[in-house]
């Protein structure tokens, strides 16, 4: 590979979607065209980035960009087999959601801020996605924070700015801990990138209480993004967010960002092993446990369809939590692979949340009889995603179930199989319902809000196709899983490198 | 440097001297000029704006190049004579006071409309501007004193150009806070001068070196820094400042808030600093410390309360300068070495980056204010709307304020919560952790204002000669002191290896 | 030596007096005229510096000072009392808090 | 933002509550003040003793003496005014003109006083031209013995205030373009000497020691005329007026009730 | 290449369930009318499991396919046990396809949405069937039972769906087990292809969660709480796989993951036999005293099931036994899945095919009672014969007795069929028209009832099982008689215990549960919401704007003043306390 390449990718990837982003700020508003095409331009150009940055890492390269932003600050981004995972997450389904949003706002106002945002926080994600170290971790999980608040916000009601204050105290609060957090730990062990394996084990044990101290600020920090109870408040309020801006907080995003930062924190910082002889991920993994039980048990007492699919992220999340806070490489491999899995999956079921409520004006599980009828593609992928998210094969859940399960029995942890007994149980609590009252029961006489577009399909094409992309994105995950380039094979790769295997 | 030396090296003398004589002269001369040509007034000050940001540049880039410049006005010895100074310190300010400047300049011309203000503002202006550049370049004490009144006389007849009773009040309790306080900074100067004899910074300081320590270093330090701590704002004697800078016209508060008041800051820093450190010990740095603590808190939660606009911004710098009192305690704890290097650039880059976010803060809050009509942050929905360019700076530069990453004041701030831990005063850290709160919800009180129901901007930009000085000085604050601090240690001298433990 | 320390303790005592009165005296004309009383006593110390005894000549550069200095304490009267003027023109009904 | 909102009576009734407990509150702290003053004035004048006490500081005296044949001057007080430390000067010319500045920018003037009787105008014009000679002859005078720029600005500007005391509201003073020239001359011929030295590559305000007494002498007159006619504008307290003087209405003429610049 | 069909098998159906459920892309979606209206209904249910039929007669025994990246690897193969299992299981499917094709009335649109359904439950079915890995027993397994909650609730009564949330709940806790009991099972073994010989380590834990797991979909007491519900509630064409083929999966699998014959497992084979014995010796009686024919071949299912528990737990405690019971038990679930199959299609013909009093109504009550003899294992039925092929086992049993309990239950059994007959016959026809297609197919099954002893059982077995058929046939002769004459006497046995038995005592005590736990979740909501609120308006209040002028006293030059001077005495103390007073 290309030395000058390789060196520059990691950044280029980064810009491909920041800089369409800035420049969309400056469209005027009817230009439509123009926006739409700076739109599928950064997408397009960031996917084949990315599929080089897929296919070097694959080979075994290094990429890293560094950037030095003050003596001994380094910004640092670097391709590694983690990075890729979850960058190329994003990149796919920022593609389709880019897609969808074109769709979901074509005639409401302010788009273009809306898509610069919506760049800048695909942007940012990546950057997380590829940071190489805490300090460049901390920088973009802060522009997340800044360039989803005010998609967040879009809408301009007052619930929607209710909202979104609530989701910046919440996650700017997160944030500075997370801040306070990296920066202790910089006072002891002077600036370090993320390295497989971690970089602490070597402390002297006299650190070791500091070390807890600043795990329990990071994970703090994290916590709040990745909504592990009690941080997860800011998550259902959210909701009031256009559809694509859920898909994208929940999916790709927002709390993906926390859950991968746990990932980074205990794998590629502190090292599993030694933050497991910490006692970190006894605390962890029940933290992670708590919050799949609360998580699903909120979720069944929602009426509301967005804020039951928010408290089902809040719950599907801890698996990643989870999974890395079991010792031993499979349950590495369940978490990691949740994280891909859980998006396509969850960005499934917003997706089709916004198309019922673009289309029919249903916005609660309790209007939702016979939209199986009315809307049946959409109900179609929503029964992919929802069967998924209770762990039913061939969908990918039951592959990340799977090997959290397993690995939960190699680290000799077999409650935590009660744990996701329970939270399939209460997933199919709350998903079920759903999708009997979606295909058994009646069409009402009269939708809440039926929308009519110009299109022989149940849909918008826009807001059709990207659901059952999705959706056969989750069918494909989880019966190619064992096939070559499957998320699955990269967390295995992960895992193996992390473990040194 | 003896007189002969002195007279040898004139012509290299010449050459070094010009830029930090234009950058002081150029807009003595241009107030000189627009004061007798009323009608050219704006497009003379435009001429000397660019001419003097142009001489600052270049100053800057002298230092860059050699090193510290010191220069003896009239050839005389220099314990006689007047000297000029710059050194990393000197020039990086010097050069952000005069960007920022040369944006004011700028917007002011869109600004001011009516003939009779605009020829009341650029005389003054400019000499505002070369009391600055004076101060920053200063290397005699006394010289600085009839700077400080230059500036302070300056500062109020700007602030008051509105001529409302307000400002008029405001403005003359700002005089007499001026006033009081170069006279008790020249009684100080006087004792030192009846000890030592000589005024200039530079064989004072080796003077007090050589010299035990004496109560009357004591009390000229004690009436130095009060008078100066007056003058900068600090908690609790910024009484004067939020009505003051609240008041006055936003480009001239924007020149208040950025500059001014960082000019009073940098004479004690360069007291404690050049002179008397080796009086001092933590007790006195931790009294500032403290004080600065007090401001970041109450400052923060006066503009979180704060019903305008205007006003909110002046609360909020008098917390930001309190953040920057706090670097004295840890400045003083730690010994000479890069880690010190670290706190000393840290606590310029938050210098500079509050010079250039909060001017830029204040020209679109300004803006604001002349589209709507009024500046109270409750009812500033639609204007904050139909202005994106502004609101982007508002946010832009809020960003900077708050500390988020990736600006100038976020490096500042880990490199101060790096201090603050390793030198185990992590009080400071909590402090800082609650003032970034405090700011968070205070921008963002004004930001979420922007998403309303409100009709949709046609376009970015509205009203380029105000709106794109605002935006770029709010971007250099965020993305080139964020991204790119690393030349500010060179400038500085400092040992750049970094090295955070 | 006497002479010089009766001249600038003088002085010290007019600067905290000035700043006592400055401080405490709500009229700007009397806070003006204290100002200037602290200016006064700094002065004071300036031109005791310049003592050197009775038979040698006086140091010039505080006499300097105190000649720039007196300029720019003027210059700030002048512009302090204009703006008492202007706002008591503004409201008759006091100085407000200043 | 500068409108002043009316005060209701129950406002009224809390200010004057409030203004009875300030005032108790002032008498307290005063008092206070005058305890923590006097310790520190006592604190101040120990160290002050003791510092006069230390042997003998370093002086500037014998330096800036002995370096005076070199200034071309031969009085050592306008030889450091001018000269050593002339960079001060200047400035101190810009902080006079910036109160002048400042002193225009809050409008035009207000009006003058009542024009004198026969009797004080008679005296008037005695002593104007009396103190303008009489400035002429202190500039002259400042090169060898007490006296100068200063000294001869200050009677100019006695001068205006005397003419204004009589009547003339604007001071005698010329019209607007001449006033704001004359008052930025000194200002202006100080920098350009200045930096024409540095252009002629002696150095910024660096004269070379055969001109520079007539340089010195060039700025000073300059800057009589300047602090001259800006003590007396001063005086006159506002923006020199357009039209003759004596349009001016009475008055509430300066009296500003406008609002702000940003407000439309 | 033909090793493909195993693949075949089940992608088959799955492929076809997508033109079944007749979804249109395109349409007048905002008409309602027309909005629901699917597609023309096309009978491709009818051929699901052609695939399927034709890998079980075609491939020759050991084929295998390996597919290492489908699915987290997937393994196909075909061993005497799966063969079978896929030829009773096709047969099945075709014929209750059939029945679904043409025999199933409702509106269209349903029959879109049954008939994906279908498909799926039967792909799932032939998946795990074919797939020797337990990836692919389990994704069948799944796939199966989400796909007959929607079969069992497709008629939309009140009923079905009664029966539908018992049935989604119990299989669902089903699948937690059995996923919990194989992700144990790999831990233990180390392979997700296990052969009895990796099973002998197994730890307790995964025994019991196996055994649990599957014994859900087995009926094994008292986890069959669902299956008297569903099964009868479901559609005709679902009853018959759910009864014939679905439960047996569960012998499947636990014949796949037990160390069936490589150790013995005492304790647990005793257990399941003894679990067995209380399955038969509780679903005869209850099912002796339904009223709804399909209900009462539920109860036979149970029944049968606990049979052939009995039979496998005897084979998990005797390694010398597992072989034949093993065989035993495959074969008994082949002839018993047939033989269910058919009369559960055959209580749709009886009420839908012909009309009362024609000659076709009076074959099919005959064909009815040949099928029920068969199932109680009357002489030259399959039924003989496949109990002949457990006899082995059951004999070569430790406890003795057991061959009496097994003979008590046959007569049990017979006595069951016969109150099976009873009720049919007197069911009530409502003729429709069209039934051609399924008669076929129906007939078809019965022709492989018939003809099953002799090709699959040993010639000894054809005559065997006569006595206690005999004894159970003259019992029921001497009942009908009495009843016949008599009715009041035995009337209000009818009735007495409802179906889903046990569920009635377990009915209120959920209920129960279920209202503490709505106000426990009630009240914490409450006071969560309640501090959430508090929260809130504290937050928003720091948010909102405030009034006053917080700094009016501060502005006064005394104060101001007063803290100046004091911070300057401060800062004065602190620097003088650390030099002496007097220097030097």
């Amino acid at each position: 590979m290309n030395n000058s390449l390789a060196t520059l990718l990691p950044g280029l990837i980064v810009l491909s979607s920041m800089v369409p982003g800035a420049m969309i700020f400056l469209v005027r508003e009817e230009s439509h065209l123009l926006r739409t095409v700076l739109n599928l331009f950064g997408a397009v150009l960031k996917l084949l980035l990315v599929g080089v940055m897929v296919w070097a890492v694959w080979q075994g390269n290094e990429l890293e960009s560094r950037l030095v932003i003050a003596p001994g600050l380094e910004l640092v981004l670097h391709a590694d087999a983690l990075s890729v995972l979850f960058a190329t997450l994003s990149t796919v389904l920022w593609l389709i959601t880019t897609i969808y949003a074109i769709g979901y706002l074509e005639h409401s106002p302010n788009r273009s801020r809306f898509f610069g945002f919506f760049s800048l926080c695909v942007s940012a994600t990546v950057g997380i996605a590829l940071a190489g170290n805490l300090l460049t971790f901390v920088i973009f999980y802060e522009i997340l924070t800044l360039a989803t608040y005010p998609l967040v916000a879009h809408r301009g009601t007052p619930e929607a700015t209710r909202g979104a204050k609530i989701y910046l105290a919440y996650t700017l609060t997160g944030g500075l801990l997370l801040l306070v957090g990296a920066v202790w730990l910089r006072t002891l062990t002077g600036p370090v990138d993320f390295v497989e394996g971690g970089v602490l084990s070597g402390m002297p044990p006299e650190l070791h209480g500091q070390l807890i101290a600043i795990f329990a600020l990071l994970l703090a920090g994290l916590g709040v993004k990745a909504a592990i109870v009690p941080l997860h408040g800011w998550l259902p309020q959210s909701m009031v967010a256009p559809a694509p801006v859920s898909s994208l907080l929940h999916a790709v995003a927002v709390v993906k960002a926390g859950a991968f930062g746990i990932v980074r924190v205990v794998y590629d910082v502190y090292g599993v092993t030694f933050a497991s002889e910490l006692g970190l991920l006894a605390v962890l993994s029940v933290l992670a446990s708590v919050t799949i039980v609360y998580g699903s048990l909120m979720a069944m007492t929602q009426d509301g369809l967005k804020t039951r699919l928010a408290y089902s992220t809040v719950s599907q999340v801890s698996y990643i939590a989870l999974g890395a806070s079991l010792l031993g490489p499979v349950a590495t491999i369940g978490g990691l692979v949740h994280l891909v899995h859980q998006g396509i999956m969850k960005i499934t079921l917003f997706f089709c949340a916004g198309n019922y409520a673009e289309t029919l004006g249903v916005h609660k599980v309790s209007q939702m009889d016979g939209v199986g009828r009315r809307m049946p593609w959409t109900t179609l992928a929503f029964t992919v995603g929802a069967l998924g998210m209770i762990g039913i094969p061939p969908i990918a859940g039951f592959v990340s179930k799977w090997y959290l399960g397993l690995g939960a029995v190699e680290a000799e942890q077999h409650w935590v199989l009660l744990i996701l007994a329970a939270s399939t149980m209460l997933n199919a609590g709350y998903f079920l319902p759903i999708l009997y009252r979606a295909w058994f029961r009646p069409l009402p006489e009269a939708w809440p809000k039926e929308h009519v577009f110009d299109t022989r399909f149940e849909t918008m094409g826009a807001l059709l196709w990207p659901p059952v992309i999705t959706a056969v994105l989750c069918l494909v995950a989880g019966l190619l899983a064992a096939a070559p380039f499957s998320p699955l094979e990269w967390a295995q790769l992960i895992a193996k490198r992390e473990y040194g295997l | 440097m003896t007189p002969e030396s002195a007279f040898d090296s004139a012509a290299l003398d010449n050459l070094l001297a010009a830029p930090l004589v234009l950058a002081i002269m150029l807009p003595l001369l241009g107030s000189a000029l627009t004061t007798a040509l009323p009608r050219l007034a704006p497009l003379l000050g435009t001429l000397i704006a660019v001419g003097t940001a142009g001489a600052a540049i270049w100053t800057t880039v002298a230092v860059w190049t050699r090193g510290p410049i010191h220069l003896v006005l009239g050839g005389w010895d220099p314990s006689l004579a007047i000297a000029l100074r710059a050194d990393g310190m000197a020039a990086a300010l010097v050069l952000m006071a005069n960007l920022v400047g040369l944006a004011i300049s700028v917007y002011a011309l869109g600004y001011f409309r009516a003939p009779d203000r605009a020829q009341s503002f650029w005389p003054l202006w400019l000499l505002l501007w070369a009391a600055l550049n004076g101060l920053f370049l200063a290397g005699d004490l006394f010289n600085l004193y009839v700077m400080l009144e230059l500036l302070g006389l300056a500062a109020a007849a700007l602030g008051a150009l509105t001529g409302s009773r307000d400002a008029i009040t405001a403005n003359l309790r700002y005089l007499l806070v001026g006033l009081v306080a170069s006279l008790t900074y020249l009684f100080g100067v006087a004792l030192l001068y009846t000890a030592y004899g000589t005024l200039d910074i530079g064989l004072l300081s080796s003077a007090i070196a050589a010299d035990e320590p004496s109560p009357l270093d004591a009390a000229a330090l004690t009436l130095m820094v009060a008078g100066l701590a007056m003058k900068s704002a600090l908690f609790p004697l910024h009484f004067w400042l939020p009505p003051a800078h609240a008041s006055a016209p936003a480009p001239v508060s924007a020149a208040l808030s950025a500059l001014v008041v960082k000019a009073a800051f940098y004479l004690i820093l360069r007291l404690w600093l050049d002179l008397f450190e080796p009086i001092l010990d933590l007790s006195a740095s931790m009294l500032l410390g403290l004080l600065g603590a007090g401001a970041v808190l109450w400052g923060s939660w006066q503009a979180l309360r704060a019903e305008r606009l205007k006003l909110l911004a002046a609360y909020s710098t008098v917390a930001q300068i309190g953040y920057l009192f706090l670097f004295f305690p840890l400045l003083a704890a730690t010994p000479p070495g890069p880690s010190r290097d670290n706190l000393l650039a840290a606590l310029l880059l938050m210098a500079l980056t509050h010079g250039f976010a909060k001017a830029g803060f204040f020209m679109a809050a300004g803006l604001v204010q002349t589209n709507a009509g009024h500046d109270r942050i409750d009812d500033l929905g639609g204007t904050a709307q139909r202005l994106p360019a502004t609101t982007f700076a508002i946010a832009l530069a809020g960003s900077a304020l708050i500390g988020l990453p990736p600006s100038g004041s976020f490096i500042g701030k880990w490199l101060l919560m790096q201090g603050a831990i390793e030198t185990g005063q992590w009080w400071w850290v909590v402090v800082g952790t609650l003032g970034t709160l405090l700011s968070a919800a205070y921008i963002f009180r004004v930001l979420s204002r922007a998403f309303g129901l409100e009709p949709t901007p046609i376009k970015f930009v509205t009203d380029a000669r105000a709106e794109v000085p605002a935006l770029m000085l709010s971007l250099v604050s965020v993305a080139v002191l964020g991204l790119a601090s690393g030349p500010l240690w060179t400038l500085l001298g400092l040992n750049a290896s970094g090295g955070g433990a | 030596m006497g002479a010089q320390f009766l001249f600038g303790g003088v002085g010290v005592v007019l600067f905290v007096l000035g700043l006592w009165s400055f401080l405490v005296h709500a009229p700007l004309l009397r806070k003006v005229i204290a100002l200037n009383i602290m200016g006064s006593g700094v002065f004071h110390v300036l031109i005791a510096v310049a003592y050197r005894g009775d038979t040698a000549p006086p140091d010039p550069v505080p006499h300097a000072l105190v000649l720039t200095g007196i300029v720019v304490a003027v210059s700030a009267t002048a512009l302090a009392l204009t703006f008492g003027g202007r706002l008591m023109d503004m409201d008759k009904d006091g100085t407000d808090d200043a | 933002m500068t409108k002043d909102p009316g005060r209701s009576g129950a406002d009224a009734r809390n200010d004057a509550a409030a203004a009875a407990r300030a005032a108790e509150r002032d008498r307290d702290l005063s008092l206070l003040l005058a305890v923590l003053l006097t310790l520190i004035g006592i604190a101040l004048l120990g160290i002050y003793w003791l510092a006069l006490n230390e042997a003998e500081g370093p002086r500037l005296a014998d330096l800036a003496l002995g370096l005076v044949p070199r200034t071309g001057v031969d009085n050592p007080v306008t030889a450091v005014l001018l000269n050593y430390r002339a960079y001060d000067t200047l400035m101190e010319l810009a902080v006079l003109l910036a109160a002048l500045l400042g002193i225009w920018s809050l409008g035009p003037a207000p009006a003058g006083f009542q024009r004198s009787g026969r009797a004080l105008a008679a005296m008037v014009s005695w002593v104007v031209p009396l103190l303008i000679l009489a400035a002429g002859y202190m500039l002259w005078v400042g090169g060898y013995a007490p006296g100068g720029a200063f000294q001869a600005g200050a009677l100019l500007g006695a001068a205006g205030v005397i003419v204004r005391l009589a009547g003339d509201p604007s001071a005698g003073l010329p019209g607007e373009h001449a006033q704001r020239a004359l008052s930025v001359l000194g200002v202006l011929v100080f920098a350009l000497v200045g930096l024409a030295l540095l252009w002629l590559g002696d150095g910024f305000l660096t004269y070379p020691p055969s001109l520079a007494k007539w340089l010195i002498l060039l700025i000073e007159s300059a800057a009589t005329l300047a602090i001259g006619v800006a003590l007396a504008a001063a005086y006159v307290g506002g923006r020199p007026a357009t039209a003759p003087a004596s349009t001016l209405a009475s008055g509430k003429a300066g009296a500003r009730t406008e609002p702000t610049g940003e407000g439309n | 290449m033909t090793h493909w069909l195993l693949l075949a098998t089940w992608v088959w159906p799955l492929l076809l369930a997508l033109p079944a459920s007749g979804l249109r892309l395109r349409g007048d979606w905002s008409n309602r009318e027309t909005a629901a209206a699917p597609a023309r209904h096309v009978p491709w249910v009818a051929l699901g499991a052609l695939p399927a039929l034709a890998a079980a007669a075609l491939l020759p025994l050991g084929t295998e396919l390996a597919l290492p990246w489908l699915f987290l690897g997937t393994f196909m193969g075909l061993d005497e046990t799966s063969r079978m299992y896929l030829a009773f299981t096709s047969l099945v499917w075709l014929a209750a396809g059939a029945y679904a094709a043409f025999g199933e009335r409702g509106s269209s649109a349903n029959r879109g949405r049954f008939d994906a359904l279908f498909l799926s439950a039967m792909a799932g079915n032939l998946w795990l069937i074919v797939g020797q890995d337990l990836f692919s027993f389990y994704v069948g397994f799944a796939m199966m039972g989400i796909a007959s909650y929607g079969l069992v609730i497709h008629d939309g009564t009140v009923p079905a769906l009664r029966a539908g949330k018992v049935y989604l709940v119990m299989a669902l806790l089903g699948e937690v087990a059995l996923f919990a009991g194989l992700v144990l099972l790999t831990s233990d073994t180390g392979t997700t292809r296990p052969s009895p010989v990796d099973l002998t380590d197994l730890s307790p834990l995964t025994i019991g969660l196996l055994l649990a797991g599957l014994g859900v979909k087995a009926g094994m007491v008292p986890l069959h709480l669902w299956l008297p519900l569903a099964h009868p509630a479901a559609p005709v064409a679902a009853s018959a796989v759910l009864s014939g083929t679905m439960i047996k999966v569960a012998l499947l699998g636990w014949i796949r993951f037990l160390p069936v014959g490589a150790v013995a497992l005492t304790d647990w084979g005793e257990a399941l036999t003894l679990i067995g014995l209380a399955t038969m010796a509780l679903a005869v009686p209850v099912g002796l005293v339904q009223r709804d024919p399909k209900t009462i071949l539920a109860y036979s299912s149970i029944a049968k099931m606990g049979l052939l528990m009995l039979v496998l737990g005897l084979a998990l405690a005797q390694p010398d036994l597992a072989p034949l019971g093993v065989a035993g038990v495959v074969v008994y679930a082949a002839q018993h899945g047939l033989a269910k199959g058919g009369l559960f299609l055959g209580v749709g013909m009886r009420k839908h095919a012909a009309a009362r009093g024609s000659i076709t109504q009076a074959l099919i009550l005959a064909a009815l009672v040949f099928l029920a003899l068969a199932l109680a294992g009357a002489p030259l039925t399959s039924g003989a014969a496949a109990k002949y092929a457990l006899k082995p086992a059951v004999e070569g049993a430790r406890w003795a007795w057991i061959s009496t309990a097994v003979a008590i239950a046959s007569v049990a059994t017979t006595l069951l069929m016969a109150r099976f007959i009873w009720v049919i016959s007197r069911t009530e026809p409502h003729d429709e028209p069209a039934w051609v297609w399924p008669v076929a197919a129906w007939s078809v099954l019965i022709a492989l009832v018939a003809l099953f002893p002799f090709a699959v059982g040993e010639p000894e077995s054809w005559l065997s099982n006569a006595d206690t058929v005999g004894v159970g046939v003259g019992i029921a002769a001497v009942v009908a008689l009495f009843a016949a004459q008599r009715p009041h006497v035995l009337a209000p046995l009818i009735g007495l215990v409802p179906p889903g038995d046990l569920l009635a005592l377990i009915g209120p005590l959920l209920a129960a549960l279920q209202q503490m736990g709505r106000h426990l979740l009630d009240d914490l909501g409450l006071l969560w919401r309640h501090l959430d609120a508090t929260a809130t308006a504290l937050f928003m209040r720091l948010f909102g704007s405030a009034g006053g002028d917080s700094e009016r006293g501060l502005r006064q030059w005394p104060v101001a003043g007063a803290l100046w001077v004091g911070i300057a005495a401060a800062l004065l103390i602190l620097l003088l306390a650390q030099q002496p007073l007097v220097a030097g």
